[in-house]
């Protein structure tokens, strides 16, 4: 199999199985968990639910005070710089923003190739470091499961092989590309069963937390 | 310059023309072969066929090195110029096949390019040639042809 | 480098150097030969000296040039070549021994030259094929009623090397392409165990094709190979990387159709569907005709020729990065596959609850303590 | 009578899990900030008290019966049943060691509400046998006397004749149509019987019509500590039958935290029915009363005084803003410890910690947290709004020899009570 073959079934049955399996698992998961509802409040309440669920989605973006930021500040900076990192590469890099616009017919403006690239240093080297506290805090040490590592990898791998490819390092573009694909396709494959899906549920998560909290009158 | 002359009026030349920055980098280079030369005599040639140039870029670069107090051409497969730059030591020496199309384009850092310097085995073999046409006491007009090419 | 003698004298022949000098070429002209021949090869201007001395010694080879599913395209490319003087001189000293598009025998005497040439000079010959080899079914394509299949592997047999000319010859190209109805494929998919040099593009670059034989003359050897069979001379670089428009990939600036104002300001044509980034030829140096231009230059993206399969990648107008295939369609199997299978899931979820929640049975003070209470 | 078992509690968990559950289950990503927010990890420093890791067995159960992946594992046997030895091994995390605080809900980024799943995981724990002793003692002494800590009617008759002794006021019981019905906790009537003076004397002057209820004046409810809702329901329905008897407009929980939480916002939810009446708190009340202007108090305290937030008061129920009303009202020096609010440090004792002694060690260990929170602020008096915080900190103070005195807001502000003349005592104690 040469590169071109190589890329060319990623970019075709590869990364369309791989899309396949990973709507089916969001869909699935996502549908799992709302089915399973909550049952009414019966209590006086004090404030709308839905309107403070709303608002927890928004705020738990941001630690809830000084002191927590600073209690977990490895954690929340390293977390910060990666997710970051994360989003600007997936969403903000043309040929990316260009799979979107096939997919979903609306495309916007990227960033310049330096900047993503950046970018995507600043995910890899703080994903790093997120492993490497991982390993070495005895607290996460002692949370870890093999799951995490796992999906540690799987996020990683796209990461290091796109990069890789932009740079046309250690092997040549095709292969590297296909690579990269493949270990796109390998997460989304992944995804829906790992904690990965944080990605989606945390708003669900936030939202139930934020309207539990709500309708008793404690705004988050 | 032919070509590149039809490229510059094609190809709307922005200020952006000058976008893959083989120009400056170029100039650098040539810089750096002039110190090198003048402290050690060392030369060096560069081959613009093996650089990616944008439209109007070489034009560029050859606008910018100017011409100097020697051009010469060369007759032999076709045509040749060797062209002393504004810049002493800088040479430009464009090879033209028989059609007239550009062969190849060189900037050859040295005080004289090779090829205009007469050649040793032909040197050898003039002397030999002059010292037969002496000897035979027969004057003849064919032996100085190579000699006399230059413009 | 790939070492393989191209001593094909025979024992009357002269160098090149005294062929030159027999045709009245002075010293000058000499090296004016050796630095634009070594310009073709994209050999470093360093290398002058070398090549200067190997043209020197250089020896008259016998060549077999077979031509299969092909358009002609690439023989058109390499005659229209431009640099005549030179070309000419090489090509004056290489013994051009069959060619059936262009020799002028015919029929049994055209055949005979070939076979008079594979004896003659057994072992040393270069074979020169263009064209891919359909495999379905050996009539598809037969030169004087031989199969492509069985002439390449009898003319291969005492080759000294083989130099793939054009995408077809070298990947199998357009008549493999999908769904390949001639069961085309390439010369390196039939014969193993000859060195083989493949110099791909719809058609090759003249001067690359010059290039590839210059310096089988000039050294005697096959020069340096990618990991598919490319001279790393002339295919060592990236389209995308060696473009004069890769600033305007890396600002984000792109042509979104082809007369826009991107399009007009020769922005980047990645969007466009150009294969640059996964194309490896001397376009972006070398140029097409006489060093005028190139596609990406004359403002229409690369469409990757000299790669492999280039036909089936997915297009060439989509975008690189773009999904090829049905993906959109699989996302939509996705959705429903995953609203039957979440919706059972959950079901037995909700049902494995309601069942608890019928079984409950009222817990009271005196069921709490596991030790205790009988 | 039935024993405990593993069934049932397996089965019992079973019921607990809903869409926030799966939610908050789906989304933990192990980041560990959880822990940092939790001051059993925080002043221990062992990661085995990580709040989402107390979770692990019922997490296991999700996934098990919940998940369409958990249940290729379970029918490939890579997920194991949960086993009675493992719930019994989680006893010290879910129940010595969480006070149902809720501060790890606050800082989740992901935001899940962790505590509210410790909460569903007791009842699991409860039914297979798996509560604490002390805890199990308090609920059945709840259950059969009325009161987890054993308080019969006659005690708190005593107590209301010392109140008139000292007030002349009478303390009302079971009178109907009444504005507010009172419930009190054990403690109060036992430990702190100053509350209920103050509020005696505080609604005299509101001229507010107010009783407490012979049948039901127990507020504390241990079934929603131990985590069995069937016996939740069955404490808060006997406050609803008598106050539904005495159609009183509005029951008021004392300063207790977690008999809020019960009857506030599970009491409707554990009888399957709204209530007739209104729940609030009495600092709720008060700072109403305060509002129409029918609580006046007169003088400032001048000490340095700060207010300990009760968890299931501020951060689990809302009452953030009446505390502080009050306490400025009576005060002149108050401070906020550096974490206040809904984001501030549990005293340790929450959650029926309180009345497990298992967790006596781990408990006073725990409040070396609001040691430091003092220390750092060097305040001279404590103010606080629940019985069971209050206790714990009187305990924690003493024993590391401390001496910050430690009142309750509602007793503060009826020592500033403007009394008028109508009430033969002016004199304030």
């Amino acid at each position: 199999m040469s590169g071109a073959e190589f890329l060319l079934w990623m970019r075709g049955p590869g990364i369309s199985f791989a899309a396949l399996f990973f709507i089916a698992g969001v869909v699935l998961r996502l549908i799992e968990i709302l089915m399973l509802g909550r049952t009414k409040n019966l209590a006086e309440l004090r404030g709308s639910g839905s309107t403070a669920g709303m608002r927890t989605i928004a705020t738990r973006f941001l630690p809830a005070d000084a002191n927590t930021f600073r209690r977990s500040l490895p954690t929340i900076v390293l977390g910060y710089l990666f997710h970051i990192g994360l989003f600007v590469v997936i969403f903000l890099l043309t040929p990316h923003i260009k799979l979107f616009q096939s997919v979903f017919h609306i495309g916007w403006p990227g960033l310049p190739t330096p900047v993503v690239d950046f970018f995507t240093v600043v995910a890899l080297v703080s994903m790093l470091g997120l492993l490497w506290r991982r390993v070495s805090n005895r607290l996460l040490r002692f949370l870890s499961t093999g799951e995490d590592y796992l999906s540690w990898a799987v996020t990683f791998m796209p990461l290091l092989t796109g990069y890789l490819s932009y740079h046309h390092l250690l092997l040549p573009y095709s292969w590297m590309l296909g690579i990269h694909i493949l270990s796109v396709a390998l997460l989304l494959v992944i995804f829906p069963f790992t904690k990965l899906m944080h990605s989606f549920t945390l708003f669900i998560a936030r939202y139930y937390n934020g309207a539990i909290a709500g309708e008793k009158g404690v705004q988050q | 310059m032919n070509f590149t002359d039809a490229t510059r009026s094609r190809v709307e030349i922005s200020a952006e023309a000058d976008l893959t920055h083989n120009v400056r980098p170029l100039l650098h280079e040539i810089r750096h072969a002039l110190q090198q030369l003048s402290q050690t005599g060392e030369t060096h040639v560069i081959d613009l066929r093996r650089i990616p140039m944008a439209p109007g870029e070489e034009a560029r670069i050859l606008e910018l090195l100017g011409e100097g107090e020697i051009k010469a051409t060369l007759t032999v497969l076709g045509r040749s110029t060797i062209i002393e730059t504004a810049y002493a030591g800088v040479w430009i020496i464009t090879h033209y096949n028989e059609s007239d199309e550009i062969l190849g384009r060189f900037i050859e850092i040295t005080d004289a390019p090779a090829i205009l310097k007469s050649q040793k085995e032909e040197i050898a073999l003039a002397a030999a040639q002059l010292f037969k046409m002496l000897s035979a006491d027969q004057p003849t007009k064919e032996e100085t042809r190579n000699d006399s090419d230059q413009s | 480098m790939t070492a393989i003698k191209a001593e094909s004298r025979r024992p009357a022949d002269e160098t090149l150097g005294e062929a030159l000098r027999s045709h009245g070429i002075s010293r000058r002209g000499f090296l004016k030969f050796c630095a634009t021949t070594a310009s073709l090869m994209a050999l470093p201007p360093a290398m002058i000296p070398v090549v200067a001395s190997a043209l020197e010694k250089a020896r008259r080879p016998s060549v077999i040039w077979l031509s299969f599913q092909e358009c002609t395209g690439c023989t058109e490319s390499l005659t229209r070549s431009h640099a005549t003087t030179i070309e000419s001189l090489i090509f004056d000293h290489i013994s051009l021994d069959y060619h059936h598009t262009l020799q002028a025998a015919s029929g049994t005497a055209a055949e005979a030259a070939r076979e008079a040439a594979m004896r003659d000079n057994h072992g040393q010959y270069l074979l020169i094929v263009d064209g891919s080899i359909p495999l379905g079914n050996p009539g598809y394509s037969t030169i004087a009623g031989v199969s492509n299949l069985d002439m390449l592997r009898e003319t291969a047999e005492g080759a000294a090397g083989i130099i793939a000319i054009g995408t077809c010859a070298a990947y199998g190209g357009l008549p493999h392409a999908a769904p390949n109805p001639t069961g085309a494929v390439s010369v390196s998919e039939i014969i193993t165990d000859k060195p083989i040099v493949n110099v791909p593009g719809c058609p090759p670059i003249p001067v690359v094709i010059t290039g590839v034989l210059t310096h089988f003359l000039t050294f005697g050897t096959l020069p340096e190979l990618d990991s598919i069979g490319r001279p790393m001379a002339f295919y060592g670089q990236n389209i995308h990387d060696r473009c004069y428009r890769r600033s305007f990939y890396d600002r984000g600036l792109f042509a979104e159709t082809f007369d826009d104002e991107g399009a007009r300001k020769g922005w980047c044509l990645y969007k466009l569907g150009c294969k640059g980034p996964v194309t490896y030829n001397a376009c972006a140096t070398t140029k097409w005709n006489n060093g005028t231009s190139f596609p990406i230059e004359s403002g229409h993206p690369c469409l990757g020729c000299s790669e492999p399969d280039f036909w089936d990648m997915g297009g060439f107008y989509r975008t690189l990065s773009m999904p090829t295939g049905h993906f959109s369609t699989a996302l939509g199997y996705g959705v429903a596959i995953g609203a039957a299978a979440g919706l059972a899931s959950a079901l037995l979820g909700r049902s494995e609850r309601d069942k608890a929640r019928s079984a409950h049975e009222k817990v009271s003070v005196d069921d709490l303590d596991k030790g205790g209470s009988s | 009578m039935t024993q405990p078992s593993l069934e049932k509690g397996v089965n019992i968990l079973r019921e607990q899990i809903d869409g926030p559950v799966a939610a908050f289950f789906s989304s933990c990503v192990h980041c560990g900030m959880c822990a940092e927010a939790c001051l059993f990890y925080t002043e221990t420093g062992d990661p085995k008290y990580t709040p989402i890791h107390k979770l692990e067995p019922m997490r296991r159960l999700w996934e098990r019966e919940f998940t369409f992946a958990g249940r290729i594992k379970k029918w490939l046997g890579l997920a194991p049943p949960i086993s009675d030895e493992e719930l019994e091994q989680w006893q010290p995390v879910v129940y010595d060691s969480c006070t149902l605080c809720g501060r790890c809900s606050m800082v989740c980024p992901v935001g899940n509400d962790i505590t509210y799943m410790i909460r569903r995981m007791r009842e699991g724990m409860a039914a297979s046998g798996n509560a604490p002793q002390g805890l199990i003692g308090a609920t059945t002494r709840a259950v059969k006397l009325g009161s987890p800590m054993g308080v019969k009617l006659a005690t708190l008759e005593a107590q209301a004749r010392h109140v008139k002794i000292s007030t002349g006021l009478d303390v009302p019981f079971d009178e109907e149509g009444a504005e507010y019905m009172v419930v009190l906790s054990s403690m109060e009537v036992v430990n702190y019987p100053e509350y209920l003076e103050a509020i005696t004397r505080i609604f005299h002057e509101a001229g507010k019509r107010w009783t407490i209820s012979t049948e039901a004046f127990e507020a504390t409810n241990s079934g929603i500590q131990i985590g069995v809702s069937d016996i939740a329901a069955e404490l808060v329905g006997r406050i609803v039958a008598a106050a539904e008897k005495l159609q009183v407009k509005t029951v008021i929980t004392p300063e207790c935290g977690h008999a809020y939480t019960a009857l506030r916002w599970e009491g409707p939810n554990l009888i399957g029915r709204p209530f007739l009446f209104k729940v609030r708190h009495i600092l709720e009340v008060l700072d109403d009363l305060r509002e129409q202007g029918l609580l006046q108090t007169s003088g400032m305290e001048n000490d340095r005084i700060t207010f300990h937030d009760p968890c299931q008061l501020v951060r689990r129920g809302g009452v953030v803003d009446p505390p502080r009303n009050l306490l400025n009202m009576v005060s002149n020096n108050f401070v906020e410890m550096e974490d206040h609010g809904t984001m501030n440090w549990c005293c340790g004792a929450g959650g029926g910690v309180s009345a497990n002694e298992a967790a006596d060690e781990i408990r006073l260990k725990a409040f070396k947290r609001k040691k430091a929170q003092l220390e750092s602020l060097e305040v001279e008096t404590l103010v606080t709004a629940c019985a069971n915080c209050r206790i714990q900190l009187e305990e924690g103070i003493e024993e590391n020899e401390m001496e910050i005195p430690v009142v309750g807001i509602t007793e503060m502000l009826a020592a500033h009570l403007v009394e008028h003349p109508s009430s033969d005592e002016g004199e304030q104690p």
